[in-house]
This record gives structure tokens, sequence and C-alpha cells, in this order.
């Protein structure tokens, strides 16, 4: 490849050059806002997306909290804050039913399009992708930064519904028409704001994929690249080829609220707002699940491969079957894009499509079987250290398996009949989206800081975050299965008005408390960060003494990343080598130090399966 | 409080409501069956999850082993998987085309229409005649929701039920013409196993066969609304006599009624047209 | 290996974007043509399958001229081709589950 | 430069700009793909609809577009060419040729649009572009506009958007030209060829737009 050619010219360079590389990018002084606001550094971005994120991820587990509260005390008023809300969402401290279904809506809309997503991609996207291939930047770090600053704008619009007297957007996450379009302007809002996130994660999902083909360092195949940089490889064609016909169902939808068309409403609808009608409600759908099934795993993806990564570091062992976790990953992704009518079953769509989808959707459940066997082969025999990083991964797992689980459940048409758009489907969600996703990026966060920030997070408050938020998210997300198989609708905001679900009311208190102290549970990690970053210990530039190449960057690194010329000669796994000294042997070394004094361990040894 | 332990040292299965429909003991079986199923692989990973935490935990002076997988073994736990889900699916297919089909719906022995609407729903029945009115969908308003042909005169005598009950024989394939005049809704059985949703514009086949009398309730399960909580109505179960009675007694009314409007008729001749409106 | 096409037969280029035009010009007014009223009304269906059918050929083979010289898809390297070709797996896939399935309810 | 080349030649041999844009462009495909999707399935539940209101098209004002544009597909190719040569006069003159073809698109797109919008419906004609069934009076806004019916909607839905990226085309283009003028010229063939695939797939979903709009509904 042309690559090899072009490496022994850098080498000269290097050599001859000396240290001169001081110069290049430090040489004009940037002003505060270039380097901390309107940046195109990679790093700077990862870290505006995960603050944000972090951010959203308080308002909208404020939105959740409110959620339950209503559930387990309907027609109570909510202690403390109750009186400080506007008087549009409650009456007399008491939430309304017509805010109920803003708050669920703002809810998931808020957790999946500005917490995980840009959590997953945006941040990890951008911290890991140059790192870890050993290169200076993304492709095109002005598009990186337009991408990042899309954001703020969109989700203020998002939620822009706040400004209007019918509030925000109220029609689920999933907006179906015809009640998304004859809902008021919060839902025109919700519509431009997510066709704008929407927009930023195309231009971020093109970045990291011409990044990934065209800035490796030298000897850094594509079968030499850590999962998490491949999982975001597959994430990112994922966003490519399936934000846009979100984008274009969102079109579509705006063009029914706003300019009168009829694209999914039939003839005439009994309703206040008038159409022309001759469209058909489930087109929506299809288009909607089109992308948003997909985007469940744009959403777990990464998280799988920050996993792997990680178990492999603190398991001191490579990781299980490489090739068959990435084979497995572009599966899930390919198939990830025929299954969507399992979202659909009772939709009214023509059953005989149920039937393929069914199939097609247990099929997936394959792939991801193959993942966690081989992350169970990853821990085997091998030698554990628990951190906070390493924990949270494990948690991954756990919950991962009881999410898919009851994933295949639903995948069965006939079963989803009964728990279609229950609590079981609310118990499915949290498991893979907070129990997967978000353990997943908890993981990530404690186990890249210390590149990130340069210190070392509190690895006490650290385990004290992971052991709270693991107890009780189970304790708040197990029993939702169990109202699940009960009958208990979701997305409603008093279920006591039918005998069948009184009996749950308990259940519901029991879960609003598990929930109010898992969110307690997450200003334990508020504090360990802003904490650390103002007085936590200097971080080492290789604290875990990993393979991948971030880890041979300064710490943190400066702009530009690397202060050397780096070169990759090994896949990323290569732990506990037989005959070598150390238990680790970085990407970039080409030599490995044996045990025995002054032997050269033999190369071949090294080579990626 | 004491409430809050009595379900946690249940059995999950027993949480279903009581199951009152001829095909809802097959899916609650289907159900019963993944359940095993993902208890058997819940133990599974978890036991090996737990044991390998434990046993492989980091000791110092320890090496991990050196191996990079295998790939029979890779292969191995693909097929086994695939062979268990493709068989799931397959096992589930008898089920789902006895239920939504609509070329397998049976013969009805008793049919009626239900429109779904915010926020409640309407039950039509084809009344003395026993003839549904012709439908059609340009006729339909807030005061004619099933949009009933007014130049039918089928449709004339139809029941129409505005409270959301719904009196039905037991032991009778009963079939629902389901669909909803704005916005979607589900039509949720809990007790029979049944949920649909509700297309505008489209009327779907739904079908049960209940197999005890009793007072159940129908929910909406496809959020439709501010009050989409409150969309309940009720499923009364009659053994045949029962039924038969509640029906003749509506029967009788409604042709009560029209004796009653067409004496008033005669005496004003052109006033059911203005009755329609938008 | 990299970027080898490009200067040394720019003059090949220029004739191939003229022919190109040609042809694409060609096809629009065969493409209009085509839509005139000249089946008759008596092929009924399938006159109008007829319509839509060649109306699409055209349409294909005009874009892949376009695809294929304008941009560069003929010169470029191989992998180019997937960044078109996944894309139209998936609509046919879409257009696959919308229609086919969806009307034989 | 510094010592350092940690930022390399592109791996694939294919410059960043371009690679980009190959990706952006899969994702454009897949965005006219949802519309393309939804217009088959609708379409064929209103054949009626669709071809009567079809019929209302102008197919010479798009035959004069479908023209314009494929010409100015070429002189992007030309200019891209020239520029690459290094002859930045002629790059000017195609680019500029290329500009003049996209606003005479936009000049024509308008005419036909405001000829929609001012076109007064009579009884007959409604009726007929809704299939004979009344139209709901309180839903229908005044000339032809998305509100009339589902192919209208499409008409505008597609062509608006189309007419979009013709816009977001144009300004790019503006400024390379008038950069050409300055001192420093405009040198960056990569942006220009990035710029062009994107040129070329406008031109790419017009050759679609076309015929499923304007042409394969048999005249009645
Ligand atoms: C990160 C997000 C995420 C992930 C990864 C998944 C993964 C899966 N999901 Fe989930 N899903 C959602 C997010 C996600 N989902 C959301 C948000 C919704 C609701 C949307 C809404 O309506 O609001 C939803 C809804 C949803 C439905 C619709 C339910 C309904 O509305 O009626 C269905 C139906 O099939 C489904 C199925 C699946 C399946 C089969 C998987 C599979 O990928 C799971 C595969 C994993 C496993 C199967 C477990 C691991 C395997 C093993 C432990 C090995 C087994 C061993 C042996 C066989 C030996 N999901
Ligand atoms: C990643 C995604 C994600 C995450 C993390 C969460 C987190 C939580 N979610 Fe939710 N959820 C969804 C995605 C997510 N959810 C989606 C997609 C839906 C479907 C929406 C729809 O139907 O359209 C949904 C729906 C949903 C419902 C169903 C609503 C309904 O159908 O009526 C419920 C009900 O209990 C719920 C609860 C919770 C709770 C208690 C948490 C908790 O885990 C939250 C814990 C975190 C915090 C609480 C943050 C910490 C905040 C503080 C410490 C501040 C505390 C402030 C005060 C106390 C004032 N979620
Ligand atoms: Cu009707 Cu919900
Ligand atoms: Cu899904």
């Amino acid at each position: 490849m042309s690559a090899s050619s072009a490496v022994a010219h850098n080498h000269h360079d290097a050599d001859s050059h000396g240290h001169e590389h001081h110069h290049g990018h430090d040489h004009h002084e940037l002003s505060f806002i270039q380097k901390y606001i309107f940046s195109t550094d990679h790093k700077v971005i990862a870290r505006q997306f995960m603050f944000s994120a972090l951010f959203f991820l308080f308002i909208g587990g404020f939105f959740a909290l409110l959620i339950r509260w209503q559930l387990a005390y309907p027609g109570k008023a909510i202690p403390i804050i109750g009186n400080l809300l506007p008087s549009t969402w409650v009456t007399d401290g008491i939430i309304q039913a017509s805010f109920y279904t803003q708050l669920l809506t703002m809810h998931g809309s808020v957790m999946i399009f500005l917490v995980i997503i840009p959590l997953a991609v945006g941040m990890f996207g951008n911290f890991c992708i140059p790192l870890m291939l050993g290169t200076d930047d993304m492709a095109l770090p002005k598009l990186n930064m337009f991408s990042f600053w899309l954001m703020p704008p969109a989700a203020m619009i998002t939620m822009g519904g706040f400004w209007f007297p019918d509030g925000m957007a109220a029609a689920g996450w999933t907006s179906y028409p015809p009640l998304a379009v004859i809902n008021g302007p919060g839902q025109t809002c919700w519509l431009i704001g997510v066709f704008l996130i929407g927009f930023s994660s195309i231009m971020g999902g093109v970045n990291y994929i011409t990044t990934i083909l065209n800035k490796r360092t030298p000897g850094m195949t594509l079968f030499r690249m850590p999962l998490t940089v491949w999982a975001l490889f597959i994430t990112a064609m994922l966003i490519v080829l399936g934000t846009p016909v979100l984008a274009a169902a969102l079109s579509m939808q705006f063009f029914d609220q706003f300019l009168g068309s009829s694209f999914f409403i039939p003839d005439n609808l009994v309703t206040t707002k008038k159409f022309v009608g001759g469209g058909q409600a489930v087109l929506f759908q299809h288009l909607f699940w089109f992308y948003s099934h997909p985007a469940v795993y744009i959403m777990i993806l990464t998280p799988m491969g920050i996993v792997s990564d990680v178990l492999a570091t603190f398991a001191r062992k490579p990781l299980y079957g490489y090739k068959a976790m990435i084979f497995a990953l572009m599966a899930i992704a390919f198939l990830g894009f025929i299954v969507w009518g399992h979202h659909m079953f009772q939709s009214g769509m023509n059953p005989l499509l149920g039937t393929t989808f069914m199939l097609s959707t247990i099929v997936i459940a394959v792939p991801s079987a193959i993942k966690i066997f081989n992350w169970l082969g990853t821990i085997w025999r091998g030698n554990i250290h628990f951190t906070a990083a390493s924990m949270n991964a494990l948690a991954f797992i756990a919950t991962f398996i009881v999410g898919g689980l009851s994933g295949v459940f639903m995948a069965s048409a006939p079963i989803d009949i009964y728990i279609h758009d229950t609590y079981f489907i609310v118990a499915h969600i949290h498991y893979v989206l907070f129990g997967g996703a978000l353990f997943g990026i908890f993981a990530g966060i404690y186990y890249w800081f210390p590149k990130m920030f340069g210190k070392m997070l509190n690895e006490n408050l650290g385990r004290k975050h992971f052991y709270w938020s693991f107890i009780f998210f189970n304790l708040t997300f197990f029993p939702m299965h169990i109202l699940g198989v009960g009958g208990h609708m979701r997305r409603i905001y008093d279920p006591y008005i039918y005998d069948f679900l009184k009996p749950f009311q308990p259940m519901n208190e029991f879960i609003t408390i598990a929930a109010g102290l898992l969110g307690f549970s997450q200003l334990i990690l508020v504090v360990n960060i802003l904490w650390t970053i103002k007085f936590g210990k200097k971080a080492p530039d290789n604290p875990w003494n990993a393979n991948t190449l971030e880890w041979s960057a300064p710490t943190p690194p400066p702009h530009g990343n690397f202060t050397e010329d780096i070169r990759v000669y090994r896949g990323p796994y290569e732990y506990s080598m037989p005959g070598a000294k150390e238990d680790y042997a970085p990407q970039t070394k080409q030599d490995i130090p044996s045990e025995v004094e002054g032997e050269i361990v033999d190369e071949s040894m090294f080579k990626a399966h | 409080m004491k409430g809050w332990f009595e379900w946690a040292y249940r059995d999950m299965l027993s949480f279903f409501p009581e199951n009152v429909s001829t095909f809802g003991a097959q899916l609650d079986g289907l159900f019963t069956f993944v359940y095993w199923i993902s208890v058997l692989i819940f133990i599974l990973t978890y036991f090996l999850l737990i044991a390998f935490i434990i046993k492989y935990r980091a000791r110092p002076n320890k090496k991990s082993y050196h191996f990079h997988g295998s790939n029979i073994v890779e292969f191995t736990w693909t097929i086994l998987p695939t062979f268990l889900f493709v068989g799931i699916g397959l096992f589930s297919e008898d089920a789902w085309t006895k239920t939504k089909y609509q070329m397998k719906v049976p013969k009805p022995d008793v049919e009626v229409d239900v429109i779904a609407y915010q926020f409640g729903w309407q039950i039509r029945y084809p009344g003395p005649d026993g003839i549904f009115g012709k439908k059609d969908r340009f006729q339909m308003s807030k005061m004619n929701l099933f949009g009933i042909d007014s130049n039918d005169v089928n449709g004339k005598d139809d029941i129409i039920i505005e409270n959301a009950q719904l009196h039905l024989p037991i032991n009778k394939n009963i079939v629902v013409n389901l669909s909803t005049a704005d916005v979607l809704h589900s039509f949720f059985l809990p007790n029979f196993r049944v949920k649909q949703d509700a297309l505008p514009g489209k009327w779907i086949k739904v079908w049960f066969n209940g197999t005890k009398a009793g007072k159940y309730e129908i929910a909406c399960a496809e959020l439709c609304g501010s009050n989409h909580y409150a969309m309940r109505g009720e499923i009364f179960m009659y053994g045949q006599q029962d039924y038969d009675k509640w029906l003749d007694g509506k029967n009788k009314k409604m042709i009560e009624l029209q004796q009653k409007q067409k004496a008033a008729e005669l005496t004003l001749s052109d006033s059911t047209t203005t009755s329609q409106g938008s | 290996m990299a970027s080898t096409h490009h200067h040394d037969d720019a003059h090949d280029h220029q004739k191939d974007y003229i022919k190109v035009i040609m042809w694409l010009l060609i096809f629009t007014f065969l493409t209009v043509v085509a839509a005139l009223d000249w089946i008759p009304a008596s092929w009924g269906d399938y006159g109008n399958k007829l319509h839509i059918g060649i109306g699409l050929l055209i349409a294909f083979m005009k874009a892949a001229m376009v695809v294929y010289i304008f941009m560069h898809i003929k010169f470029d390297h191989k992998f180019i081709r997937l960044f078109i070709g996944i894309p139209l797996f998936l609509f046919s896939v879409m257009v696959f589950a919308f229609t086919a399935l969806e009307s034989f309810y | 430069m510094s010592g350092l080349s940690l930022s390399h030649e592109p791996v694939t041999g294919v410059p960043h700009g371009k690679l980009a844009m190959w990706g952006f462009l899969a994702s454009e495909i897949m965005f006219f793909s949802g519309f393309f999707g939804a217009f088959i399935v609708l379409r064929n539940s209103n054949l009626d609809v669709f071809s009567a209101s079809a019929a209302e098209l102008n197919k010479w004002l798009a035959l004069v577009n479908t023209v314009v544009l494929i010409g100015s597909s070429l002189t992007m190719a030309l200019s891209i060419l020239q520029l690459q040569k290094g002859n930045v006069k002629l790059f000017r003159l195609f680019m500029g040729l290329t500009i003049l073809c996209g606003l005479i698109f936009l000049v024509v797109k308008t005419v036909e649009y405001s000829g929609k919008f001012h076109h007064v419906l009579d009884e007959h004609e409604i009726m007929h572009l809704r299939n004979g069934v009344p139209p709901n009076p309180d839903a229908l806004l005044p000339g032809i506009n998305p509100s009339t019916n589902v192919f209208f909607a499409f008409y505008f839905l597609m062509t608006g958007f189309h007419a979009i990226h013709v816009v977001a085309g144009l300004i790019p283009m503006v400024f390379m030209f008038f950069k050409s003028f300055t001192k420093g010229g405009y040198n960056h063939p990569v942006k220009v060829e990035a710029l062009g695939l994107y040129w070329h797939f406008v031109d790419l979903v017009w050759i679609f737009l076309f015929p499923i709009l304007y042409l394969i509904f048999p005249a009645h």
C-alpha cells in the first residue's frame, strides 16, 4: 500500500528534524474562544459533547422523576418543588394529564437524542477515533465543530414548545401521526429540533467514516483497530444511512403540520384540524422505525466496543474472538436495517410482514449472543482488576443480557400482542438503554477520564456511584417487567382508573422511590467529576497499562495529540504475552522486552488473529 | 407498605390477569415457553459471569492466559443459538397466523363494529334487521362516527352504544371490525390477550372467543392525547341466553324508537337531512 | 496507487463528457416522446405499466451515465461504489417492504 | 510543516473532502429514498388523483429545466477538469456557466411554482384533482399547493427539497467563482471536485423527479 512508503518517509523526517515539532501547531496563540468554545480540536469537542449531554441527562432525569411521582401518587402535589413549576404544567402542584404526555415525550426525546447519542457517538467518537488511530485530529475539523454547535440550538428548539401555551411536544418520542400532526406548535418545534440534531449526527458520521478510512497511522490496518473504533465506524454507517430517512419522515410530517398536506392523514378525519386526506398513517411508522430501529443500535454499538476494550484491559487478556466480535457488529448493523417492523406488529400493517419481521428480529439475537459469549470468553482465565471502569463494563453485560432477553419476548409477534405498549417494553427500553448503553458509557468515562482531563477520578466515589447505580437501577426497572406482565399500559397518566391495575400501586410506589435514589446516585458522578477537575490527582500517561494508541500520547494530549510519529506493530489486545516481561504490549512498541534478559520476543506471535 | 412485599415473592407468570379467551392460553403458553428459555439462558450466563468474576479476580503474580479464541468455539456458539432462536420463531408462527391473519379470521357468530375516538369507544350492533348499514367514510362526523350511509335503509336501525360498553356472548367467535375516527388508538382487552391498533381509514378485523361470563375492561394502548389514560371501556360476557335477552331488549328499544321517529317524520317531513353536517 | 488517473488522460475525460451529454440529451428527448399518448387505450393497465417501465428505465440509464462518467465512479477506487450500492440496496428493501407486502393485505 | 506527519496522506488515496462528500451523498440517497418510497406507496393507493394532477404540471418547463441541469452538470465537470489542469480562466468560465444554469433552473422553478400558487381552481377542477371526492373547505387553501392533494404535496416536497439543494450548491459555487478573481485565486481542486460530486447528485435526483412527477402517468 502507499501507506508503507509514506511511513519510511515520515520516519526520515522525524529523525532529521529532531524535536522541531513544537513549532508546528503551537505557533500562534489561540484565543480563549478558539481554544475552548469554537474549537476545532476533537478533544475539546468531545468534552463539550460530554458536558452538554450530562446536563441533559439531568434534565431528562428530572422529567423521569416527575413521571414517577405521578405514577406512584397520582393527584398528589409534588413535594417541595411542586409550587415552583409553571402553572401550565401543574395546578396546585399536581401534574396535569396534558403535561404528563409532554413529560414522557420530552423524557424519551431528551434521553435518546440529547443524552445517549451525543455521549456514545459525539463524545467517544470525537475523543477516541483520532487518538486510537494515532492521528492528530478528525479529517474535517471544522465540520466537526459545526456538528457540535448545531446541537445547542437544536436542543433549544426541540424543547421550544415550552414557550407556547400548548406546551411542548406531546406525542411520545415516536411522534406518530395523526396525533402528532394535530398537536400544537410545540410539536412543530420538536420536528425542527430533531431534524437539526439528525443533521448534526450525519455530519459527525460522515466525518468519522472519512477519518477512519483515511487517517489511520502507518501500520494501523483495519483489523488492528480497537473495537471501540470499529464500533464507531459501523455506528457512523448506521447514522449516515439511517438518519436521513428519519429526516425525510420528519420533513413530511412538517409539511402535514405546517403546510396542510396529508401524507400521513387518510380521508376525512374527524378532528378539529381539517385535512385534505389521501395519506396513510402507518407510512410514517415505517419511515420512523426504518431509522429508529438502527438508532437503538447506534446507541448500543459504541458502548459494546467500549466494554470490549475495557474488559480486555482489565482482564489483562486478549479480547476473545476479535474478528468474530467485528463480524457480529457488522451483522447487527446489517440486520438492524431489516427488522424495523417489530415495533409495528400491532399497528395494523400486513400480518404477513409481521411474520417476516419476527424471523429477522429473532435472528438478530444471534450476533448479540456471540458478543456476550466472547466477553465471557475474555474474562475467562483472565486476571480481572476491579475498577469503576471494569465494574461498569461487567454490569453492562449483566444488564444487557436481561434487556436482550426481554427483547426476544417481544420479537415473537404473538407474544408481543399482549405485552406491546405495556411496561414490559419500558423495562426493555431501560435495560438496554440505561443498563446497557449508559453503563457502557460510564465505563468509558471512568476509563478515559484520565486521558481526557489529565486527572485521575476518585476511585472510591466511582465505586460508590457504580454500586448505587447498579442496585437502584435494578430495583427501579426490574419490577417494570412485572407491571408489563400485569398488563400495565405505558404512557398512561393515571393507571388506577382501571380495576385490573389498582393492585399495582404499591409496586409503582416502590419503583418511584428506587428511581429517586437512582437519580440521587447520579449526583455522585457529578461530584466526582467536578471535584476531580479541580482537585484531582494528576494522571500518568498510561494509568491502566493499556495497549491502544491513546495511551502513548501525553496526558492530557496536546493540540495535535502526539509528540512523536507513531507506527503500529500489532493488534490492540496483546496482553499477557507469554515470555514477555510486562503483561501488556503497546501497539506502538516494536520490541517487547522479554522476561529473559536481552531476548526479543518472536514478532510472529503478535499478529492479530 | 404491606403491598410492597406481596409481589416480591410471586412468580412473574402469576401476574397475568385472568385469561378468558380460547387462544389466550396459547399466547400465555408461548410467553411461558420463552420465559423458561430465558430463565435458563439467564442462569447459564449469570453463572458463568459470576463464576469468572470470582475465580479470575486479580491476584498478584498471576498472569492471564494469552489466548485469542478459537474458530470452532465461535462456530458452535453461533449455530446453537441460531437453531434455538429460529425455533422460537417457527414455534410462534402458528399463534400469529391464527390471531392476526385477516384471511384466517373465523366465520363470525357475532359481529360488531368498534370505533375509537378521542377519547372513547363507540360500538355498533346491526339492530333488529341483523344487517349493518353501509359505511361511507365521507359521511363520518362527530355525530356519525361510523359514517353510516344515510341512504342505506339497513343502517337506520343500527344500534350505537356510546358509553364504551361491549356486550357479547361466551363461547362464540366474535369478530370486531375496528377503526378510528381520528388519531391512532389501540383496542386492548387484557383478559382476552387481544391488542390491535385502530387505523384511521381502515377497518381491521379482530377476533376472539370468550370462555367465561363476567365483566372485564377495555383499555386504549396507543398514546392518543392527554386523555389517553381515560379511554376505559367495559366488556360484559354473557351466557347465550342472557346475551339474547340483552340483545332483544336493545332491539325492541330500537324498534320503538324508529316508530316514534316515523311518526315525527310524518309531521315534520324534511328534517332528516339537517342532522348531517361537518 | 493514489490518484493515478487524473492528469494524464484529462483529454479523454473531456471527450467522455461530451459523449455523455449527447446521450443524456437524446435520452431526455426519448423519455418525453415516450410519455406522449401513443399507447392505445385498449392496452389498459399494461399501457400504464409500459409507460412507467420506459420512464424509469431511461431514468436509470441516464443516472448510470452521470454516476459512471461525471461522478467518476468508473475511474475511481472500486470501494466508492459501496457508497451508492449500499443505499440502493437499502432503498430496495424499503420499497419491497412498503409495497410488495402491503398490497397483498 | 512540523517534523511530525501525523496528518498523513489519505490512506485510501481518496482525499478527505471527496471521501466525506461520498459519505454525505450516501446519506442524501437515503434521504430521497424516504421520499421515493413514500411516493410509491401513496401513488399506488391514489392512482387516479395522481394521474389527474400530473396532467396539470407543465412538462415543457420541466423539460427546459432538465436540459439546463444536465448542461450544468457538463459545465461543472469541465470546470473541475480545467482547474485540475491549472487553467483558471476556463475554470472560471465553466463555473460561471454552471452558476448561470443553476440560476436559470431556479427562475424556471419560481415561474412554475407561482403559476401553481396563483392557479384558481374552479369547482370542476377541484373535483377532478380530488378524484370526485368533495374537498374539505376548511382544509383547502386557495391555489395549487401542498394542501391540494397528496400528489401536489409530493410535488412541492420533492421539488422543494431539490431546489433547496440547488441553492445550497450555488452558494459555494458563487464563492469559488468570485474567489478566483482575487489575487490568490482559487486553487482547491479537491473542494471543487467534491462540490462537483454534489452537483451531479442534484442533477441525478432531478433525472428521477422528472419522469416520476411529470411523465409516467398515462394521459387521460
Ligand atoms: C439500545 C437500545 C436497544 C437494543 C440494543 C435493543 C435490542 C433489541 N430489541 Fe429493543 N427496543 C428499544 C431499544 C433497544 N432494543 C427501544 C428504545 C424500544 C421501544 C421503542 C418505543 O416504542 O418507544 C424497543 C422496542 C423493541 C420492540 C418493540 C416492542 C413493542 O413496542 O411491542 C421489540 C420487538 O421485537 C424489540 C426487540 C429487540 C431485540 C430482539 C433486541 C436484540 O438486539 C437483543 C439481543 C440480545 C440478546 C438476545 C441477549 C444476549 C444473548 C444471550 C444472553 C445469548 C443467548 C444464549 C443462548 C441462546 C444460548 N425492541
Ligand atoms: C437513555 C435513555 C433513558 C434513560 C437513561 C431513562 C431513565 C429513566 N427513565 Fe425513561 N424512557 C426512555 C429512555 C430513558 N429513560 C424512553 C425512550 C422512554 C419512552 C418515552 C415514550 O414513551 O415516548 C422512557 C419512558 C419512561 C417511562 C414510561 C413513561 C410512560 O410510558 O408513561 C418511565 C416511567 O417510569 C421512565 C422512567 C425513567 C427513570 C426513573 C429513569 C431514571 O433512570 C433516571 C435517573 C436519572 C436521573 C434522575 C438524573 C439525575 C438527576 C438528578 C439527580 C436531579 C434530581 C432532581 C430532582 C430530584 C429535582 N422512563
Ligand atoms: Cu386512545 Cu389511547
Ligand atoms: Cu427495534
